[in-house]
């Protein structure tokens, strides 16, 4: 009987299988499919101080092996979030990840400080990379002293533990970590959405009305696996992985190459029960193997 | 978002039991399904070929046609996806995540139906129109159109079960022109109407309805990535400003509350390379 | 009868379909399929001023709709290439683009210098974004000083067109674009491969030898096209397209983004004869629609 | 690069014939080609299904089993590709890019040939075997190798074309041991070794033949993207330091160029989740 237990930080996960923000609703929609308290955890869709209603249509198309959205950050609002959808997922207990977001370091403190208020939520996702949205966003994800000063503040606003999300088109994601980690994070989180584009030829229109939208599923993967590993040499604190994980196998690659855990996103589209699927395998590969799922953490850095 | 009275949804992998070829680009597939399929008229379910592998990725979202132990599904070969599932042979495991959606609305006693569709739209009508049939009441009307006569796939089945009107833009069959012509002639007061099809069609259609104050239900199509209301990718703008998610406050709405403007600027299908490798 | 010719500055090409570089060898491996003069242009495998041997295997590995690849630059040297395989070239009447990589701006010019002695290069394109070797490389890609240094380096030594080919792992890809228009360069090609890795979970070893790997293929497209968009609206000089391109769809599409040209790449793997059949594709297209294919360039850019 | 002598390589569409499933992961995929296939023993194609889309992207490198106008290729299971390979039905159409690369060297008049194989390794072996047959010279021996009787696909047919010999590393089958325990006993200096299989099986064979000085020849297997040599993908060290390109070069070469070294990090494979969607 292997243990799936994974620590991140002060933070113990029951396993190192979470889904990632703007995948998996509010964790909500799952009561037909599985239970999401077996997972270590979910990440909620992106919470902004007020509510957003999100970019006009088209928000998604397909692209090889992948997909692009540009959702633009479609939220109930941080105070909506706390009142209707947090007290089922404390009831259930669900491990919850608060993923935020802001378009200034004033409104990334007012919404951890309302988290502040509230029991149930297991850590704080500081979304610096959306590629959707005009302000804020990507821009502060490309500036390593940026992310450094609003993890900062954040993090001296908030006894929670704090992850920061990488944006893959930094042009130094590691120095970009590496002044999250300075500043006190407690995990990072890589990797969001790469910007993309597609357009219809027979209208010879952008498919979506955002023209870029997030290129994200299993054709991102080699992209995201590199920068795991990058990360993972360079700081100390835990790596969580991102990007293209759908499988058992993809659980165990990006393990090996450094992440404490991983977060599965455009694979719940195809598969409600992907991260289920995923930490079902994770748990039988472990048993065959006679290993604990830390023994797998950094197992190709040799 | 969705109302607890529907039926769970749940993922299942059937085998195809038979694939058959009804002409031009359509197809109708019927799946092996030992639990059965509770799906409700204009529900709709997300279908993906079990051994497609990473590519394409998303499943289709595809209206039923039937539900029950042999749960079927009218495509229209268009792209990548549609061109496996047209292609594909008994046997052959698809994924398919259902039923999903809102269905369409209980008809009000009273009133006739009238189903105006286009195209494959034709599918959760059809389903809808053997479900009235059961329900006993009048036999509803029905207004088929499609370009010409090749694009009116299962009137024959639709015929059984309405009174039935064709209509063709090039007068290949039936009335010489659109929908909404002869809509204009049929439409009562104790009516009701029911459409799905291109969007410039319920367009017309809805507007119709509106002007003589008759209820209109519409069924929405839009992309879909997750069908059941995580992803946020398919809303459809309201006449309140606010947005409509397709997938689980849809397909079937109230006509009234949709801005329609959208259809404007939506694909003109017009000479097209198909969608896949050449 | 529709118009295929293409002006890329001074240079007239036959139409807007090439061969990318290290897709394609040196032009003479297809006399079994096509003949390789028809195409709008080819781009030699990238050469140094002496031969490299490359790097050691696996140099290369499959990702989901996509492949890594670490050649590491194996070619046979300026010199050779010069005497070999441009005379060949030069009568078969190939129009032929001399891709070169060097570690220093010295050495670009060398190179150029060696090519200027010979009639039958069309043009010479810099690769200044090879992500599969540690000095030079990339590093001048990400960087926009460097990049419009080497640039007016060549632009001064030569009377041939300069390209530049752009790496999409610069954090402000547009300025680099923008630095090369300055320093002189008559086109910008993009883009080359993006690093990416893969690990083999049975052995717990990283599948290439150079641990990581340039990204291609069909999935990079979408972010391809981002690209180019980007850079054909920020710069005026023609941009040529790379990433993903395989079918005559994609070609239509990138030149609807505003590319005045496309390079067929990794697509040549899975049909040594795909650059003839988008050729193909693109003349009965315009055909059909009855417009030049200069009429294609900008399309959806309204 | 490729001598001059060798067929015209071709891109070819051709629909399956028929799959023989013969036992455990192991397949022959027999191909309907009008034009016919002129590829020699050793010789290879590169093949895909033409109906994969964008995934699995690349081409797989397979040794000719058979050429002319049914040309057959014996495959294993081992990943996305030869799992589609493996589920292939008649009729499906797939690309095959050949002949491609060197084919095994014509045998020595006066030396017995000795062939060595393992697993799919066997492919080209039984290839040149039925050649050999042919050119009426003496009949071939062959030591025959894998862990278990399963793993020696198309043994039968190695019986009637050769005097064969053999192993198993469990015993049960033949002689309990590898090939080359064999191959030590048997090796006489006028004979000439053909080896395919597992680099570390080819690497102790050829290490066998250079210390009694007889002419190895071996099929070398490495990654491949394009095949026919301009991707540069499939060096393989020789020991003058240089890289020999598998594709075009090889995959057929004296052993004795080889730097077998590789061999030492070559797949351990062992407990292995099949390569696909899990
Ligand atoms: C609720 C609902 C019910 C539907 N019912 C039917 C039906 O019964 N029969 C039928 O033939 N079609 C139906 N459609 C349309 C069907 O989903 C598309 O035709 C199909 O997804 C096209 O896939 P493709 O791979 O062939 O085309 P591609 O163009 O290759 O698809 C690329 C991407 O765009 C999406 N897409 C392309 N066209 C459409 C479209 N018109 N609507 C939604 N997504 C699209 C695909 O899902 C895919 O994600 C329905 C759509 C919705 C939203
Ligand atoms: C010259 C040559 C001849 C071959 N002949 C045969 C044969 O007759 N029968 C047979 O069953 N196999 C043969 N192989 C091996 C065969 O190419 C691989 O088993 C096959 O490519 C695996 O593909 P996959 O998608 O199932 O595995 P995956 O692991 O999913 O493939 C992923 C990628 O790795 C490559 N790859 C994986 N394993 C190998 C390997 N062992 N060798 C080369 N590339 C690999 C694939 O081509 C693909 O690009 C030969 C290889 C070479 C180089
Ligand atoms: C539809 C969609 C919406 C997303 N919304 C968010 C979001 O609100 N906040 C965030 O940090 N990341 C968001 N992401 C990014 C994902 O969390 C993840 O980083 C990315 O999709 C890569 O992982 P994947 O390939 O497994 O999907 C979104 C991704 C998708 C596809
Ligand atoms: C095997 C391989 C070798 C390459 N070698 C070179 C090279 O020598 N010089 C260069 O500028 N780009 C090189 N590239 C990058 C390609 O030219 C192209 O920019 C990239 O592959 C994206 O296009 P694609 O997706 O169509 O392959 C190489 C790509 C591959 C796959
Ligand atoms: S399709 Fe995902 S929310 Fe509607
Ligand atoms: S496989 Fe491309 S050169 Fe050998």
């Amino acid at each position: 009987m292997s243990a799936l237990a994974i620590d991140i930080g002060t933070l113990k996960l029951k396993n190192p299988i979470l889904t990632a923000s703007g995948c998996f609703g509010y964790g909500l929609e799952y009561d037909d499919f599985y239970d999401v308290a077996e997972l270590g955890g979910i990440c909620t869709k992106g919470l902004s101080l007020n509510p957003r209603a999100g970019n006009p249509p088209e928000r998604i198309c397909e692209t090889p092996a992948g997909m692009l959205n540009a959702i633009g950050l479609a939220n109930v609002g941080v105070e909506a979030f706390c009142r209707e959808k947090l007290p089922t997922l404390r009831e259930r207990g669900v491990t919850v990840v608060a993923n935020i977001f802001a378009s200034s370091v004033a409104d990334f403190v007012a919404i951890t400080e309302r988290l502040n208020r509230e029991t149930g939520v297991a850590a704080i996702e500081l979304n610096v990379s959306c590629p959707n949205v005009t302000e804020g966003g990507i821009e502060f994800g490309k500036d390593a002293r940026m992310c450094g000063e609003v993890t900062r503040a954040v993090r001296v606003a908030t006894k929670l533990p704090v992850w920061v999300k990488m944006s893959p088109e930094a042009g130094n994601i590691v120095a970009v970590a590496k002044a999250c980690e300075e500043a006190g994070a407690d995990a990072i989180t890589a990797i969001n959405t790469i910007r993309g584009m597609s357009i219809d030829i027979e209208q010879n229109k952008l498919r979506l009305a955002n023209r870029t939208g997030g290129f994200s599923g299993p054709a991102l993967r080699p992209i995201a696996l590199r920068i795991v590993w990058e990360i993972a040499g360079a700081v100390s604190i835990p790596v969580i992985a991102i990007g293209g994980i759908s499988t058992t196998r993809d659980v165990i690659e990006f393990m090996a190459a450094g992440a404490s855990a991983v977060q599965v996103g455009t694979a719940n589209f195809v598969d409600p029960s992907a991260a289920k699927r995923v930490l079902d395998g994770l748990r039988a590969h472990c048993e065959s193997r006679g290993v604990d799922a830390k023994a797998l953490i950094g197992a190709a850095r040799g | 978002m969705s109302s607890p009275v529907l039926p769970k949804r749940r993922l299942a992998t059937l085998p195809l039991l038979r694939r058959e070829s009804i002409g031009g680009l359509y197809h109708v597939l019927t799946f092996d399904d030992p639990e059965g399929s509770l799906a409700l008229p204009g529900q709709f379910t997300m279908v993906r070929g079990a051994e497609w592998g990473d590519a394409p990725l998303l499943p289709r979202p595809m209206s039923y046609l039937t539900a029950g132990h042999t749960p079927s599904i009218l495509i229209k070969v268009i792209g990548e996806g549609t061109l496996r599932m047209g292609r594909a042979e008994p046997g052959e495991p698809f994924a398919l995540l259902g039923p999903l959606g809102q269905p369409w609305r209980a008809s009000t006693p009273g009133r006739r139906a009238v189903l105006v569709g286009g195209g494959v739209g034709i599918a959760p009508l059809l389903f809808l129109a053997r479900s009235l049939a059961g329900g006993g009441g009048k036999q509803p009307i029905a207004i088929y159109g499609g370009r010409s006569a090749k694009d009116l796939p299962l009137d024959d089945e639709l015929a059984t079960l309405s009174e039935l009107h064709i209509t063709t833009e090039d007068g290949s069959r039936g009335t010489k022109g659109r929908v909404t012509d002869v809509l204009k002639e049929l439409l009562g007061p104790d009516q009701e109407v029911f459409t799905c099809g291109p969007d410039r069609m319920m367009a017309k259609v809805a507007e119709l309805c509106a002007s003589r104050d008759v209820p209109c239900e519409a069924s929405l199509e839009t992309p879909m990535a997750c069908g059941y209301g995580v992803c946020l990718g398919c809303p459809v703008p309201m006449t309140d400003g606010s947005y409509l998610y397709a997938c689980t406050q849809g397909p079937c709405v109230d006509a009234r509350r949709v801005d329609w403007s959208r259809a404007d600027h939506a694909p003109k299908k017009g000479v097209t390379l198909l969608r896949t490798k050449s």
